[in-house]
């Protein structure tokens, strides 16, 4: 049983690979982050290159400074905290109000004639533009913020959870039809669970758009957050400065990536991505 | 009155009752595919019918439509005097695929019904690993379905359709995917489970002897659009034992059987 | 007594160092001693400051006083003006040493704006159309926003020149450009940046329009009197809005050239409006302000320039009840800066 | 064959139910249109019951007049071509890029730990604050327009289309592999095809977010188009024209959102959604 | 030097060469199945083996480490003198489920081994539509694989598997969903190609009798983990014939299987 297969004179290389160093220098976290140092060495060793001003674009080590002075000064925490309450609140709201919508429109065609080209529509509005409403009913606190962050992230989920839903096998659904299932029952047991990796894709792309949303809301007007600290920042003509919350706000985004992947991990384990795959 | 089997009788009349059932497909070449032509069928309550017919006859369609899962073209169909109009509660299905879910584990898949129909969990659950070990599954019930052999998917689906003890069972080549043996102790359990709930059981199969082992009547089908050619009567003894399979009797049935596929149809 | 809240709408995204009328009442209290509690939202632009105002969410709105005219006269809106802070302050901007001295030189260069929907075109295009140039074909206008955009197009030759409002060209200038303006004499003479108050809010609550327009005269009087403790004032209160990257005595220089650009214009307002009393708005600047408008067709029709005012009775007699004196000691003094 | 149902004694809904009415009703596009003037009605209505100053929000009969004037003049013509083609080849160029960037990723566990991080970073940046930088880079004119839709339109595709490309059975890739099928052949044949309801997913909230992407991109800084005649309308106090603007850029997402579905149909006939549903 | 399968053959020896071959799969509930231990079997070249064996005892895992589509745990296997690493273009593969691709219509599914290997497509459309006509799908070649039944889904399987007149044939249960006449006809046209094309075949089937009709060998496995029972030399004469099922030799074949079944295991 424990003899490995060492006779194998056609096929070399696999003899020959014994060891699995490069497989595991690839699976490490090392390799993304040496892309991270290429890239900023070329980032720095560019910007002195070429002469690009700072104004234009700042060299990643002034970044650096800026970052750390935000933090160690202070400056950064209460910004953060706000921008970051936005983005999880909104990210929270707009991503169950796209569930909760996506599956009513998704278990009824009828719906998604009646109301989907209407969400289309309200979708293709520019934030910016609706912003001052949103300001007039919801006042000047975070709620707006936290409005305008759910109204940019929920359409992903909207879109792909409707065409989850309806990504169940036509077999699944009769099997359950059968057993006398309820249109709910076949939602929670076979459409819910076939749409989750589509759900998943969605709340990536909410993650990301919720950051972008929280950032438009404070652009329009705000007193705090990273967004209105952008601002600031830019008409200082700091620009170290600005990216460095640029790289923070990155951060945050990748941040929820990481989250909803995990999440993702833990509910889709049975899905055969996950199954082991030849070494062919 | 609610009879033995949970369903309420016919006032008169036989549980099932087929008539002048027709199903044509749509499909997407415009080519429509006529899969049911003038099917006439009575099932008395606590009958065994079997249906034997060349591959792509119409049985599983049959099955479907019965299952209140597929809507038919044109016809009656009637389960206990009531037009069919979807699923019935007292129904179970063996389907030709095993269509597990995958994300449930088999003692998960196999509780489905009882948990679609609200059942008391824990005495399912207790029947389902019953079941499972009837089935030679035990050991099983935590796996996965794609850890599972197509055999063993395909009893994990004869265990779904039987966990809620339905009155009337719709199988459809319940035992395709199992070796001989098995197959055999799958029919002798199947036949005492027919006794005991007292059901009805409607069976697809493709062997000759097995539709003839288990039935009070073998339906034989014929090919496009799929007809009922003949229906059988086999008048062998009941409890069924292994050794009738060598009877003259048994071979009589076998033969004139075999004639219908020899006869109407080349390979199809 | 609780102080009673209440909220302003500033016409701008950032509150930076350059709204000390808004910004000092608050730090140094002025308001609460008149009995309210006032939060200072920036919204964005002009319009949004009104839209917030109109729709009942706040009580004042800072805005340009183009936008008060056009709620008048388009918007048929009720909107009064209770302090007119500013003059108009725009300018073209050219690098200190270009060839362009004069408005005829501008004839085919590439001028940088704000956006194309921006308050200064109208300005330049009808100075220019005075000076015989035809705006329409002997320019090329290039939209460039605030930041880096326009001082880089500048730098590279992109744009000859950038037409911007004072507080932006400091920020301009404090980026490291060098730059001399270019502007027309009659601008200085129509008023800009003002509180504007609806006029159902004059008549159920004088007090108050009185008490907030006070609050800014106070502060501009202390910010006159020292803009560099102002400066630091407002780095305390609002440390984000202290700028980073250098040494102290550079960041306050820059600040100071924010500031100082502010106040020059709160300067000049006060002259425009008579130069003695705080408070007073001349209904002559308003206008002159409506009939330039009109003629370059951003409005269409006039209304009577007394109604810009606000009906209170000695309403300039009371925003003016103040010690100036000891405001300015306290500026000299500059004690609460820590 | 022609006798139908008629003798159903226990079931009499089923033959009290003879005319199909309330289903081609539900069929048709009648209720959508009339629950679009149930909506203008209600606004109208409200606009004058509540005195809502027009300045805030105009009302439809005014909005429906500017929208009128703005095209029985001329004036919207040129600005519309602008935008419709920035946010055409916006889209166009995003898409490709994600859809091609989502496949090198989805074929590569390996790119993905080293790539898509960055992506999900990259993506977190809001356009609005690099705009400018864009702006300098690519010029004043549409290009740079192009190039924020773009990079906005990208990532639904790319994160889509990246999971898409997971989601293939096993079986079939087993199989493809059994007929020494190389990785591209896989991809073509079986991932691909497999993806497609995903991409077309990610089509659809790209087409949103594109238009987005061009009036954001416009709003920066721009000579012509839907969101330079925004800012213009804003300067001039025309709110019904900036209604009537935001709603004709509804109009273009709605548009693009039907050639989605359009061509999905097309492409996605054997789809199982496609198949007869039983009347249960 | 290539042989007449088009396989290079080793320069001693058999085609199939398997020896001391583990599978252990590793499931989610950490209980470890192990499906294969201590496989060795050789298979010559040109030799048709049918492989019998309950429900869960490896078949389907064996084949699929034949085809190069699963990787062993431990020990050998080698085809024509090569371990095997990955798929073979020489190889033809029946898999236990259809597995066919919703979005290809039927004679493009068959044809896809043709698309893949690049071979003349012209020819390979009519081979695939030869091979639909053999098994009784003439008139469905535009259709899609959902608008067919599960017994015509698995033939499309077994074109697919045929169209590039393979030298070495895996089929796991290819018959399984076939009606008794359409099984023996398909049985016949096995044999046929079988000899026309001098290819190697390793069957798996569930059918005693199909595997001694159709063998030189029968392998029989026994489950848990997986082990080779036995291997049964058929001598039965070739070519074979119907009538020879009725063969006191042919029964004795059988019996001796069965008893196999019997005796290592009691429905599983
Ligand atoms: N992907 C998998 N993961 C875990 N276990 C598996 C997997 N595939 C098969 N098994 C296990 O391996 C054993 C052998 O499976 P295999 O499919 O080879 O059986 P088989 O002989 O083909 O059975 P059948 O006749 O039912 O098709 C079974 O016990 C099964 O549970
Ligand atoms: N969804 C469908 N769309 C179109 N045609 C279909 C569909 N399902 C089945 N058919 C056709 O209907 C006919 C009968 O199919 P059915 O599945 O009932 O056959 P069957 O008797 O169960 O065959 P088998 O023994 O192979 O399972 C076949 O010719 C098939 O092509
Ligand atoms: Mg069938
Ligand atoms: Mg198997």
């Amino acid at each position: 049983m424990t003899d490995l297969d060492v006779a194998a004179p056609a096929a070399p290389h696999a003899a020959a690979d014994p060891a699995p160093a490069p497989r595991s220098w690839k699976e490490s976290r090392l390799l993304p982050l040496s892309l991270l140092v290429v890239v900023l060495v070329a980032w720095e060793g560019l910007v002195i290159l070429l002469d690009v001003p700072r104004i234009v674009l700042p060299r990643p080590s002034a970044v650096a400074v800026a970052m750390w002075d935000g933090f160690a000064s202070g400056l950064f925490w209460p910004h953060l905290l706000v921008t970051l309450w936005e983005i999880l609140a909104g990210f929270a709201i707009g991503a169950g109000v796209g569930i909760v919508l996506g599956v009513l429109i998704g278990l009824s065609p009828f719906m998604e004639r009646l109301v989907y080209p209407y969400v289309v529509a309200f979708q293709t509005l520019p934030k910016v533009a609706i912003a001052p409403i949103m300001v007039i009913w919801f006042g000047y606190g975070l709620t707006s913020k936290i409005i305008i962050t759910a109204t940019i992230a929920f359409f992903p989920l909207l879109a792909n959870t409707i065409v989850g839903l309806r990504s169940a096998p036509r077999d699944q659904i009769d099997m359950l039809r059968a057993c006398t299932a309820s249109e709910w029952q076949i939602f929670r047991m076979a459409r819910l669970p076939q749409a989750l990796p589509y759900i998943f894709v969605g709340l990536d792309v909410a993650a990301v758009l919720s950051v972008i949303g929280a950032i438009v809301g404070e652009f329009v007007g705000a007193r705090a957050g990273l967004g209105y600290l952008i601002l600031q920042m830019n008409f200082n003509f700091n620009m170290a400065g600005v990216f460095a919350i640029l790289i923070l706000l990155s951060l945050i985004g990748v941040g929820l990536h990481l989250l909803v992947v995990a999440i993702q991990r833990r509910l889709l384990f049975w899905s055969e991505t996950h199954a082991e795959v030849t070494g062919a | 009155m609610p009879d033995a089997t949970g369903l309420p009788a016919a006032a008169s009349g036989p549980l099932v009752r087929i008539s002048a059932l027709e199903k044509i497909y749509a499909t997407r070449d415009k080519g429509n595919v006529h899969a049911l032509h003038d099917i006439r069928l009575d099932v008395a309550d606590g009958e065994f019918i079997t249906i034997v017919g060349p591959s792509g006859c119409g049985k599983s369609t049959l099955l479907k439509i019965l299952a209140g899962i597929l809507d038919k073209s044109a016809g009656q169909v009637e389960i206990a005097g009531r037009a069919v109009e979807g699923p019935n509660r007292d129904l179970g299905v063996v389907f030709q695929a095993p269509v597990l879910l995958p994300w449930r584990s088999v003692i998960e898949n196999v509780m489905v019904p009882a948990i679609v129909q609200k059942s008391d969990l824990g005495a399912a659950r207790q029947r389902a690993q019953r079941l499972l070990t009837m089935v030679g599954l035990d050991g099983f019930e935590d796996k996965y379905p794609r850890e599972l052999s197509g055999g063993m998917q395909q009893r994990v689906g004869i265990c779904r359709a039987l966990v809620q003890d339905p009155a009337f069972l719709l199988m459809d080549e319940p035992f395709g995917a199992l070796d001989a043996m098995t197959r055999e102790t799958m029919n002798m359990e199947l036949l005492r489970l027919w006794k005991s709930l007292g059901a009805t059981i409607l069976l697809v199969t493709h062997s000759i002897p097995e539709a003839v082992f288990l039935a009070d009547r073998v339906v034989v089908m014929s090919p496009r659009p799929g007809r009922i050619a003949e229906v059988i009567e086999v008048d062998l003894p009941r409890p069924r034992r292994m050794d009738m399979f060598n009877t003259p009797e048994f071979g009589a049935h076998v033969g004139r059987i075999r004639r219908h596929f020899d006869s109407t149809m080349e390979l199809d | 007594q609780d102080p009673q809240p209440l909220t302003i709408a500033v016409g701008t995204s950032v509150l930076n160092v350059g709204y000390p009328m808004l910004t000092l009442p608050v730090t140094l209290g002025y308001w609460e001693e008149e009995g309210y509690e006032v939060s200072v939202e920036p919204v964005g632009a002009s319009l949004q400051a009104l839209q917030q105002m109109v729709a009942g969410n706040a009580a004042f709105a800072q805005v340009n006083a183009s936008v008060i005219v056009q709620g008048n006269v388009v918007n048929d809106l009720p909107v009064k003006v209770a302090m007119a802070n500013g003059v108009i302050d725009w300018s073209v901007s050219v690098p200190a040493d270009s060839d362009i001295a004069a408005p005829q030189d501008l004839k085919g260069k590439t001028i940088g704006v704000f956006s194309l929907a921006t308050g200064g075109i109208p300005l330049m295009n009808s100075w220019l159309a005075s000076e015989g140039l035809d705006p329409q074909t002997d320019l090329e206008l290039i939209p460039l926003g605030l930041g880096a955009a326009p001082v880089e197009a500048l730098r590279t030759g992109d744009v000859d020149a950038l037409l911007y409002w004072a507080s932006a060209t400091a920020g301009f200038e404090n980026a490291g450009l060098e730059l001399r303006q270019l502007a027309s004499d009659t601008w200085a003479e129509y008023p800009d940046y003002s509180l504007a108050v609806m006029a159902d809010t004059v008549e159920s609550d004088p007090d108050m329009v009185v008490g907030i327009a006070r609050g800014i005269a106070k502060a501009t009087v202390f910010a006159l009197e020292n803009p560099e403790c102002a400066v630091k004032l407002h780095w305390q209160n609002y440390p984000e809005t202290k700028p980073t990257g250098a040494d102290e005595e550079t960041l306050l220089a820059w600040d100071l050239n924010n500031i100082n650009a502010q106040l020059a214009t709160l300067k000049a307002g006060f002259e425009l409006n008579g130069g003695e009393i705080w408070g007073t708005v001349d209904p002559d600047g308003f206008d002159r302000l409506q009939s330039f408008l009109q003629e370059t067709g951003v409005i269409d029709g006039t209304v009577d320039p007394a109604s810009y005012l606000v009906e209170i009775e000695d309403y300039a007699a009371q925003v003016n009840d103040f010690d100036a004196e000891a405001i300015r000691a306290a500026a000299r003094d500059c004690a609460m800066v820590n």
